[in-house]
C-alpha cells in the first residue's frame, strides 16, 4: 500500500509530466523548440504509476514518446528542458534532443527514436543485474505499434527463457501514427501474447496510476525474485497529435472526436486527484498548491532552458568514443 | 517541327506523387506499401488511398522486416511494389534488403526479377537527431543488387522514379528531405530519365564538383560565389549511384583537371570516397592537383541546432574545397 | 481424403528425399560436395504431407535444411543434384548451392541461408496471390530455432490482420545447431505462439505424414477461402549432425543416443509404409519396387550431376540484374 | 638486460580463444553470448563454458536483435560483453549495432561507456555461397562509432582482441575464415597490441601494397613473387581499420610512390576505397601513378566451387596490379 508521501508523489509525477508538456507545446508552436516532440499529455497515469513502482537503481528503457518516462522515473525537469532547447546544460549536452532523453545516475538508460529497438537494451540491463547479482530489475516503455517489431518478440523470449528482471510494458495509446492498433495488431489485447512466452500478461487501465502502480508492483516483485519478466499493458489514449504539429500534415481526421472526449473523461490527474481527495489523503487545496508549486518548478525549467548557453561548435567532436581516437 | 511541352512549377514531393500516381495508372501490378501512407504523412503518397484504395495503398504495421520482405514475395510472384520508409527504420528491415532483396536473384541464378523501389526517406539538417538522419546510401553501394537513384530537384526525381518503378531490378531511391519543398519546371507530359546517365547542372572549366541529392544546389551555390572570383566550376549531378555514369565525370576531370566530392554522408566509405579512389585510378593522370573529399564528419546528427549544421558540407566548405585545389 | 496414386506419390517423395540425402552423405564424405549440407533424414513426412497438400502452383519458402522441402513440392533431382554440385546444369546454375535451392516454375521460391529470412517472402507471395486475385497459398517452412527471430513475429503479425493465404509451417526437430528448444523457445509448443495473432495453432505428429497432410490441408483450406494464416508445428527429429560433418567439430553430444533411439522407431518411412500396406494400398513388393525405381532415379540424378560441366568463368557475370547495368 | 618470452606455434582460432580465457580470468566483468557457443561449434569458444559456466557463456537462442542489443543493456550498467556472430548474420540484427551500440553514447552526451566486442566471422572462399560469405567491414566504416579491427595472423589477432576487449568502446572484431586454421608464434606472457597502429609486414622500395585480414598472407605471396622479378614491394596491414593509421600508409607511399589497396569485400565503397581516397587527397604529389583498388567484383558470392574464386583478390592479380602502377 501506498503511503500519503508516496500518493502525494504520483501527483506531483503526473503533474509535473501534463505542465512539463504544456509548456512544449508552447515552445514548439514559438519555435523554440525544434525537431519532433511527441506528446505524453493523456498517458501520465502509465508512466508514473510504473515507475512509482520501481526503485531509483532500477533501470528503465523508452521510446519516442519520451518526456514522460524520464520524468516519471524521478529525472530533472530541467536539464530536460534545456536538452529539448538544444542546450548544453541538457542532459545529453544537446546531443540528444526531444527522443533521446536519458539520465545514467537514476537509471534512465534512454529513449529511442527507433521503435522497440530499445526494449534489447533493457533485456540486457536486466541480464547485468542477473550477472552482478543484485536485484535491479528493468521496465521497457514501447507502445502498441512497436509491438509488431520483430524486437518485442526476441526479446520477450529472450527474457522469459532466461527468467530475467525486466517488465515489458505496453503503452497501449490504441493507435501508432494513424493506424490503430485494432487493425494492425493481431490479437485483442497486447497482453494476450504473454502467453506466446510462458509468462504473465496484464491488462491494465493506464488512466489509473494506482491500477498500473498494483500491477507493475506485482511484476516487480516476481522480477526481483527471481521469476523472470511480466508484460503489462497500459490501456490509455494520447490528447494531442502523434507529434505536435502533426495535425498540420495529416487533416483526415484517424481518430473521431467522441473517442477522444471518451478519453478525457478518464483523465489520469482527475482521476488520481479525486483518489486523493475521496481517501482524505489531500484536500482540493493542498492539491491546488501542488499544482501551483509545480507549475513554477517548469516555468523555471523553461526559464533555465532559454537562458542556458548553446554548446560550443567544438563540442561536436566531444563524446563519440570513452577511449578517444582521432575524428575527421 | 516544334513541340510544345506544358510545364508546372512543382516541389519535389509533388513529382515524387505524380510518378506514383501514373504509374499506379498505367500498370495496375504496382502497389503501395509503407506505414501510415493512406493519410501520406510523409507527404509523398497523399491522395493516392483516394484514387486506387487500400488494397493498393496499404498502410502496414511497424515491421519492417515483414513488409521490406512481403515487397520481395510480391515481386517474385509478379507485382511490382513500391516500399516507403526512412533511411532510419531501414536497419529494422535490413536483413530484407540485403538477404532477400539484393542477393535473390543472383543466388537464384537469375530465375526471378524483383521489380521494387525502396523509396527511403532521408532526414538531416532538420534537428531529427542521431535516430531519424542517416544517410546510408554508401552502405548500399557496397553490396551488389541495387540499382541506387539520388535525385537533385523535381524534374530529375519525377523522371527517375518512373524509370526505378519501370526498371525489373530492386531500386533504392533516396528523397532527400532538405530539398522535398524545392520547386522546378516539370514536364504535363510524360518522360523518364534513364538510370546511369549523369547530369552537368552547370558547365565550368576549372574544377569538377560531382555532389549528390540537396547536396547539388549546395554545390550551385558554391560555383556561383567561385564565379564572382574567377573561378569557374563544373557541377555535375551523378543523380543514379549505381550504376555510376563514371564517364560523364573522369571527362570532366580531363577537361577541369580538379575534382571536389560532395557527399551528405559520412565521410569514411562514403560515395565521394567511391568516386574519388575511381578519379584516382581511371583519370589520375588528367589530376591537377590531389582531391577534394567532402562528408559528413564522423559524428553521429547532433540533436541541437547550434552543432547540427557543423556537421555537413555548406555553400562555404564547397567553395572553399574548390579554392584549395586551385591553390 | 487421399487416393492410391497420392499415397504412393507421398511414399515416392519421401523415398526420394530419404536416398537424395544419402547419396549426399556420400558426396560429402568423398569431397565432391563442399560447403555446407543439412541432411533432412528422419524428417521427410513434414515436408511432404505438407506438400502433397499444396497444388503446383503454390508457393513455397525454406531454410537451409534445405533438400527436402523442394523435392516435397515435386522439384526435380537432377537439377537439385547438379546444383549441390555446383554445376551449371543446377537448378539456380551452380550460383546457389546446398542451401539456396529454389524453382520458380512449380513455386519454389527459394531456400534461405538466412534464418527467419524467407518467412516475410512468404507472406508476400500470398501478398501477391490477393491482388492478382487468385487462390494460390504460400507455405513457408522453418526450424524450431528461427521461431525465435523477429522475422517470424513481425511476418505472422502482418499475415494476420491482412488474412493472407499463407501457412507457417515451424518443423520443430527440438534442436537449433546444439541447443535444445526446450531451452530456447519459451512455450511449451511452437503452435501455442499463434494465439497471439488470433490464428489456429495445430500441433502434429511430424513423423505422421499422413498427419501433417490433414493438417496441412485443413490449412489450405482455410487459407484459399480468404479466412487466412494457420501456424502448423510438425513434432520431428533429425538423425544426422545439425549439418553433415559438424559431428567431427562438436564432441559433446547435446543429444543423446537414447533420444535418437526412441525416434529412429517412429520413422517417417516405416510409419507411412506400414499404412500403406494395412490399409492395402500397396504390398511391401510393390514398395520395394518404388524403392529400387527411387534409387535408381537418384544414382542417375549423381550421374547427371557428375557429368554435368561447371559454369563458365564468364558466367560470374550473369544474373544480377534483370536488366543489366556495367559491372565491376 | 635480455629478456627473453616463450612463444607458442598456435592458430588464429587458439589466439581468439586464450585472448577470451585470459581476459575473463582477469575481469569477471567479461562474458560471452552467441548461438552454440558452449559447445564451441564455431571453434573460438572452445572450452570457455567448461571453465566459466553457462552464466557467463551463455548460449543464445536465434534473435540476434535480442541478444546484440542485450549487449548494450548489460555493458549501459557496467558489464563488458563479447557477443560471438556471422558476418552474414548482423544484418538480422543491424539495428541494435547501429541504432543502438553505435550511437547511444554520441547521442546521450557521452553519459555512457559501452565496451562491447562484437566478435565476426567472416566466411568467403569456401562454397559457403551468398547467405554466408558477406564481408561487410566497409559498411560499419561508413557508421562513426565502433572501433574496427582486422587481424591477419594469430599473433595480431591475440594481441588485437585483448584490446579491443579493454578499449571501453564498441569494436567490430573481425575473423577471417580464410586465416583462421593459419599458425604464428605467439607469446606465452600477456600482450596487448594497440589499437591504431599499422605494421609493417614486409618491407619495400617500389610499391606499397595495402592489405587487411586474409588480404595480407596473399599480399605477401605476390610480394614474394614480384621480388623474383626485381620489384620491392612494401606490404602494410592497417590491422584496424577505424582507427585508421593514415599516418603509415602516407608515409609509405611517400616512399615508393606507388599504392595498391586490396580488400575482400565487393570494391564499390570498400576499405579499398577509403584508403585510395585518402591517398588520392593526401598523398597525392607523392603518387607516380594511378591508385590500383582490388576487391571483390561486384555480384554476390556464387556458390560454384568454379566461380567463387574468380571473385576475390588473388596473389597473382596483386602482383598483376603492383606490375601495372610500375609500368
Ligand atoms: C522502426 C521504426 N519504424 C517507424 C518509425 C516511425 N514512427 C515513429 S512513432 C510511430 C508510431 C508509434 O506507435 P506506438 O508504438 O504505438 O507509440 P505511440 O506513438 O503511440 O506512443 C512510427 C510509425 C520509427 N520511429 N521507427
Ligand atoms: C540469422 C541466422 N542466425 C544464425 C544462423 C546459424 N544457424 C544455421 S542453422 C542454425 C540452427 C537452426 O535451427 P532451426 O531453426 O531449429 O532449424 P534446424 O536446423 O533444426 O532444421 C543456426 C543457428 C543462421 N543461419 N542465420
Ligand atoms: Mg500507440
Ligand atoms: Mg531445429
Amino acid at each position: 500500500m501506498l503511503d500519503k508521501t508516496a500518493l502525494t508523489e504520483m501527483m506531483r509525477r503526473m503533474l509535473r509530466i501534463r505542465h512539463f508538456e504544456e509548456a512544449v507545446i508552447n515552445l514548439v508552436e514559438r519555435g523554440e523548440i525544434v525537431g519532433a516532440a511527441h506528446s505524453y499529455i493523456g498517458e501520465e497515469a502509465v508512466a508514473v504509476g510504473a515507475c512509482m513502482a520501481l526503485r531509483d537503481d532500477d533501470w528503465m528503457t523508452g521510446n519516442h514518446r519520451s518526456h514522460g518516462h524520464p520524468i516519471a522515473k524521478g529525472g530533472n525537469v530541467r536539464t530536460a528542458m534545456a536538452e529539448l532547447l538544444g542546450k548544453r546544460t541538457g542532459i545529453c549536452k544537446g546531443k540528444g534532443g526531444s527522443m533521446h532523453l536519458a539520465d545514467f545516475s537514476i537509471g534512465i538508460l534512454g529513449e529511442s527514436g527507433i521503435l522497440g529497438s530499445s526494449i534489447p537494451v533493457a533485456v540486457g540491463a536486466a541480464l547485468g543485474s542477473r550477472l552482478q547479482g543484485n536485484d535491479r530489475v528493468a521496465v521497457c516503455f514501447f507502445g502498441d505499434g512497436a509491438s509488431n517489431e520483430g524486437a518485442f518478440h526476441e526479446s520477450i523470449n529472450l527474457a522469459a527463457i532466461w527468467k530475467l528482471p525486466v517488465i515489458f510494458l505496453c503503452e497501449n495509446n490504441q493507435y501508432a501514427v494513424t493506424s490503430s492498433f485494432k487493425e494492425m495488431v493481431a490479437s485483442d489485447n497486447i497482453s494476450d501474447r504473454a502467453a506466446a512466452y510462458s509468462i504473465p500478461g496484464v491488462l491494465v487501465d493506464g488512466q489509473d496510476a494506482l491500477a498500473m502502480h498494483e500491477a507493475v508492483t506485482q511484476a516487480v516483485a516476481r522480477a526481483r525474485s527471481g521469476q523472470g519478466p511480466t508484460l503489462v499493458e497500459g490501456r490509455t489514449y494520447r490528447y494531442y497529435d502523434h507529434s505536435l504539429g502533426l495535425g498540420r500534415i495529416v487533416r483526415d481526421s484517424y481518430r473521431d472526436d467522441d473517442e477522444l472526449e471518451q478519453w478525457r473523461q478518464r483523465d489520469p490527474l482527475d482521476i488520481h486527484r479525486a483518489h486523493l481527495i475521496e481517501q482524505n489523503i489531500a484536500t482540493p487545496e493542498e492539491l491546488d498548491a501542488l499544482e501551483a508549486q509545480v507549475k513554477a518548478e517548469i516555468e523555471e525549467a523553461v526559464t533555465f532552458a532559454r537562458e542556458s548557453p548553446y554548446p560550443d561548435p567544438s563540442e561536436v567532436w566531444e563524446d563519440m568514443f570513452a577511449d578517444p581516437i582521432p575524428l575527421e | 517541327m516544334v513541340t510544345q511541352t506544358q510545364t508546372r512549377n512543382i516541389t519535389y514531393t509533388q513529382a515524387i506523387n505524380e510518378a506514383m500516381r501514373e504509374e499506379m495508372r498505367l500498370d495496375e501490378r504496382v502497389f503501395i506499401m509503407g506505414e501510415d501512407i493512406q493519410k501520406g504523412v510523409y507527404g509523398a503518397s497523399g491522395g493516392l488511398f483516394a484514387e486506387f484504395g487500400g488494397e493498393r495503398v496499404r498502410d502496414c504495421p511497424l515491421s519492417e522486416n515483414a513488409f521490406f520482405g512481403a515487397a520481395v514475395g510480391a515481386a517474385a510472384v509478379g507485382m511490382r511494389p513500391i516500399v516507403e520508409s526512412l533511411s532510419s527504420f531501414m536497419w529494422v528491415g535490413m536483413d530484407q534488403l540485403v538477404s532477400q532483396a539484393a542477393k535473390m536473384r543472383y543466388m537464384f541464378g537469375g530465375q526471378v526479377n524483383l521489380p521494387i523501389v525502396y523509396r527511403a526517406a532521408m532526414y538531416y539538417g532538420g534537428s531529427m537527431a542521431a535516430h531519424h538522419s542517416d544517410r546510408s546510401h554508401p552502405l548500399f553501394m557496397n553490396i551488389p543488387g541495387f540499382k541506387i537513384v539520388f535525385a537533385s530537384n523535381a524534374y530529375d526525381g519525377k523522371g527517375l522514379l518512373k524509370s526505378a518503378i519501370r526498371t525489373n531490378d530492386p531500386v533504392i531511391f533516396w528523397e532527400d528531405r532538405t530539398i522535398l519543398g524545392a520547386r522546378a519546371e516539370v514536364p504535363e507530359d510524360d518522360y523518364s530519365i534513364p538510370l546511369g546517365v549523369a547530369d552537368v547542372k552547370r558547365q565550368g572549366s576549372d574544377a569538377t564538383i560531382v555532389a549528390i541529392g540537396g547536396m547539388v544546389p549546395r554545390a550551385l551555390t558554391a560555383a556561383d560565389a567561385l564565379a564572382a572570383e574567377g573561378i569557374s566550376a563544373e557541377v555535375i549531378d551523378p543523380r543514379t549511384l549505381v550504376p555510376l555514369d563514371k564517364a560523364a565525370i573522369l571527362k570532366s576531370v580531363a577537361k577541369t583537371g580538379r575534382l571536389v566530392v560532395v557527399d551528405m554522408a559520412h565521410k569514411t566509405c562514403s560515395a565521394a570516397s567511391e568516386i574519388a579512389a575511381i578519379v584516382a585510378m581511371e583519370g589520375f593522370w588528367d589530376l591537377q592537383a590531389p582531391i577534394q573529399r567532402l562528408g559528413t564528419i564522423n559524428v553521429h546528427i547532433p540533436f541541437s541546432p547550434a552543432l547540427e549544421p557543423l556537421c555537413y558540407p555548406t555553400n562555404e566548405s564547397i567553395a572553399e574545397a574548390v579554392r584549395t585545389t586551385m591553390s
